[in-house]
């Protein structure tokens, strides 16, 4: 059985009291893109504000559990004024944690995930297989609106 | 077996303890910790008989039904269908062998009832009116029926306290053809006043669809003291296997209705130019039916029966007081109870908020200790916007829960609490 | 379990005295006569093993799927999931989890066909093309859809010997959006020539939809080298439970196809005013899926594929040029069979006419025999017609029967004729 | 176990072999119906004459089996010529005697069944509960045809 500490991990507790980037932009010049958790009704609201593909603004609203909560935070720190390019590496890269799109085997390399930051306290949720949705929800939005804004 | 289950009952209350051995599942728990099962709601537990009546029909009399004149054939037909008048007793339905139609789940039944009747009752002028607490199952279908011909939904809101708003009940109906409510929430378990509900329908001239889901495992029902047209039901939420449901309706309704799924069985007559439906019921079961299942949801029905509605009614009663006792007294001002105050007016369903502490994470902690909750929109996002949240926890009791459970749930609660405040 | 079915087979042939040990209605058969059970192609026998694991899945694992954190509903969800998979690449999918919808039954994927992917397909201006040997399942749905939506539906014709006419197959699929085929008749037993039909269909730009319901319980199915965008199948017909089968689409079509079983679980959001679907699979299962069913029929798919579904066909195919043998022999001139002479080019099945005797006392005397062969249209109309009956008499053979069952069949034959003549 | 004797009487299997009545009659005058029996493709076609309230004539053609053949063939011998109200009589004692419309408890009276002559050949059907459809048929269909000559 899966320790409980695993996943709620001290970062974790502290982005979802304390969210990141918490809020709305103005839009236009903002992007918003809305995503749904359908089996449980989470929902996140992005607020992107893209120049010079770069991330120069984010922010977000919606309601969810301390897991998507938390990974929307971290995420926001994450990209927030990056290249899109950079982006969508972290993106590619948390999917792997999260046992998504990696070799069927599992286990992320380790190099993989030290790289990734603050955002490593999110590693836990794969004993979680549930929750994983919970975590994977706010990057799926990302990915969504950055394609929406490449056209 | 039924003589167990009649001495486990005195004055309207069950032995749980004498219940529980009638249910595999307390015998030898998936997981090495307590097993608090309190997701009824979402999906019954099954108890022994009805696992051996569909593993007998399997093992003895298996067959395709209705197109054999081999004797297994007809074994199986006449189990398949004294199943199907099991179901209409069960209801009080007054002519039970031609007014159910199997389906494979309450959400089936519903669309049925869109299209097949629906596409004769409704054109783009018409008017049907629906709840702010329907399930999805009694919203959908209505959506998709609507973009593909066009009529007007009006709903019927709720209070604060989780109780329908009825005073203008009369406006709301006025040029109604259906009106479609749940007897029970799902999300609420406010117990809607179904006989008063389809008197209005009838003044108006509407048709009366009930969801009876969340009731029937708990309730007796009689749809012909209730005067209800049309309901639908769900075999896993009351003991029986999943892969079941049923619509029940009156024969002249049904007789009404145009065919929703096509294929055999329920024809009279193909021709590559067109087709003649089969008599009721058969005319909706397109294809070969859940004939196991259905066999196993008789099963059900009987175990419930031998019961009894009544008891089962007092020991929903007992546990839904003493859960909400409890967790207002140990919580506090932290939990939040949605739906009605008064017991009473509520099945053994108990959504709640927990301060601070996500439903999500509320029901991951609560797993830790062995207990099984619910957290979401339960299917009814439109209530839930209602009611100003995205998700709730959920508890839910039967007949296999007592008052142990509860305590291990508010113990857990309090865990929660702490670790997030 | 599995090694004893691999050791019951020496050279393509199955021992069936050792696989009948795993079928418990041979164990204890319902009536005091023989079993002779040749009715697999209305709904075949389960072995013990999925009884077990479908007993399993109730007794430990049982909650609702998709919409717990708590761990058995994790469990539950994992063995649904992993069913789907099984299914898929039982079916040679590529993308197994993404392209497999559970139903109740074949007929049910038909008709998810029909609205889902026909009312984006069709208009009143287009043309789909079927044949005249569909099953009901593959028909009256396209006619249900066709009084609603109108177009055209052309029919492909079948000789004297049960063999599609593709003379003028190009001009027939000439502007046709569809060309919906089955694999193996029910009736005639004939094994059509999909890839050519698929590569024809994909010449004229239309969709390639097979009817797997009788094939893929008897042959391999590779829906990538067949080159089939669309497939429905059942679980009862190949050593599954009632109460399921599915559709398999590529993951393209079924992103294009609308829902349209409307409910819980297939949504992403509901307002009052609309909805918004989920992703594919999920989209198009709507309420409570058939879970104990999903699972059952993974363990059925388990079982065939230890079998092997080489050894399977081989065996058929020995039973049916026995079976055809020996009932020309033995009835002469009286016996008619329909469909292709050459049992390579058919499944194990053989529909017949017994002179001067209806196919209804047919199996009435064949029942006295305690042989089970099934009499009527075979849910087949149009078929019928063409053959200028109105029913046949027809047996079916699966992995359990042998030649001592088509030598009962032959004697109980000879004794119908007497009988009546 | 029902004997096949109780069901294949000789009565039935030389109305089966000899049908009487058979063929058909220009329509007008005559009144045609059509019955199926869904669950096994047996049809059976009614052409009727009614004159003065009376079943003038009647012939019968179809494709079915020993019993509906046999069934149809007694049929018409019983009500050829016979007043509608008869006929009426006839169609709900031989449904009595499939136990259809009875008592819940089954057995028909006696005296019921020996009223029906020759008819009670069929008698033994009602062991057989799957040809008990095949019996009805073209009953049914006899009682949809005068139901339509009535209005
Ligand atoms: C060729 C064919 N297609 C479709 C079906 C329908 O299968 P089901 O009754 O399980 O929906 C059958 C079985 O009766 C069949 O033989
Ligand atoms: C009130 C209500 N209606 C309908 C349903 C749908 O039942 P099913 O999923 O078995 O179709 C449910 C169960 O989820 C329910 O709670």
């Amino acid at each position: 059985m899966a320790d409980l500490d695993d996943l709620y991990r001290e970062i974790i507790l502290d982005h979802y009291k304390n969210p990141r980037n918490s809020g709305s932009i103005e839009s236009p010049p903002a992007l918003v893109e809305e995503g749904f958790n359908p089996l449980c009704g989470d929902e996140v609201k992005l607020y992107l504000v893209i120049e010079d593909d770069r991330i120069a603004d984010i922010r977000i609203s919606g309601q969810g559990c301390s897991i998507s909560r938390s990974s929307a935070s971290l995420m926001s720190q994450a990209v927030k004024g990056k290249p899109i390019s950079e982006a969508f590496d972290v993106l590619a890269r948390f999917r792997r944690m999260m046992g998504i799109d990696g070799e069927e085997s599992g286990e992320p390399e380790v190099a993989d995930v030290r790289s990734l930051g603050e955002l490593a306290a999110l590693q836990g949720v794969v004993k979680f297989p549930v929750r994983i949705k919970c975590a994977t929800l706010p990057w799926n939005t990302l990915s969504a609106a950055i394609a929406r804004s490449l056209g | 077996m039924a003589s167990t289950i009649r001495s486990a009952m005195t004055a309207d209350t069950l032995d749980v303890r004498v219940i529980r051995k009638d249910f595999p599942i307390y015998q030898q728990p998936y997981e090495d910790k307590p097993f608090i099962y309190l997701d009824s709601a979402a999906s019954s537990q099954r108890p022994e008989q009805v696992m051996q009546a569909m593993d007998e029909y399997y093992r003895r009399f298996h067959s395709n039904v209705h197109r054999g004149v081999y004797t297994l054939a007809e074994e199986a037909t006449a189990r398949y269908e004294a199943a199907r008048v099991k179901v209409g007793r069960f209801l009080g339905a007054k002519d039970p062998s031609r007014e159910v139609v199997f389906t494979k789940n309450a959400t089936e039944a519903f669309n049925l009832v869109a299209q097949g009747l629906g596409r004769v009752l409704l054109n783009q002028d018409s008017v049907i009116v629906l709840t702010e607490m329907e399930h999805h199952a009694n919203l959908v279908p209505w959506l998709i029926l609507q973009e593909q011909i066009g009529f007007t939904i009006r709903y019927i809101t709720f209070d604060s306290d989780g109780y329908l708003v009825l005073d203008e009940l009369d406006s709301i109906l006025d040029g109604a053809s259906l009106l479609g409510v749940t007897m029970m929430s799902n999300v609420l378990g406010t117990v809607n006043p179904i006989a008063e509900l389809a008197a209005a329908a009838h003044r108006h001239g509407a048709l009366f669809l009930a969801d009876a889901a969340q009731f029937a495992p708990h309730f007796e029902v009689d749809v012909s003291g209730l005067d209800i047209d049309l309901l639908c039901l769900t075999g896993h939420k009351m003991l029986g296997p999943t892969g079941i449901g049923a619509l029940w309706a009156r024969s002249e309704i049904l007789d009404r209705m145009t065919p929703f799924l096509g294929g055999g069985d329920m024809i009279a007559d193909v021709r590559l130019d067109g087709f003649v439906a089969s008599e009721i019921p058969y005319k909706f079961e397109a294809g070969t039916p859940p004939i196991a299942e259905a066999v196993g949801w008789a099963s059900a029905i009987d175990y419930l029966e031998s019961v009894g509605m009544g008891s089962l009614r007092a020991h929903d009663l007992k546990l839904t007081e003493y859960a909400i006792a409890n967790l207002t007294g140990s919580l506090g001002s932290a939990f939040k109870l949605y739906g009605p105050k008064v017991a009473a007016d509520r099945g053994g369903v108990v959504s709640f908020d927990l301060a601070g502490v996500h439903p999500h994470d509320v029901a991951q902690v609560l797993d830790q200790h062995g207990v099984c909750v619910r957290a979401g929109h339960h299917c009814a996002k439109p209530l839930m916007r209602q009611i100003g949240t995205a998700a709730t926890a959920r508890a839910s009791f039967y007949l296999y829960n007592d008052e142990a459970d509860i305590d291990a749930l508010v113990a857990a609660l309090e865990d929660a609490y702490a670790l997030f405040n």
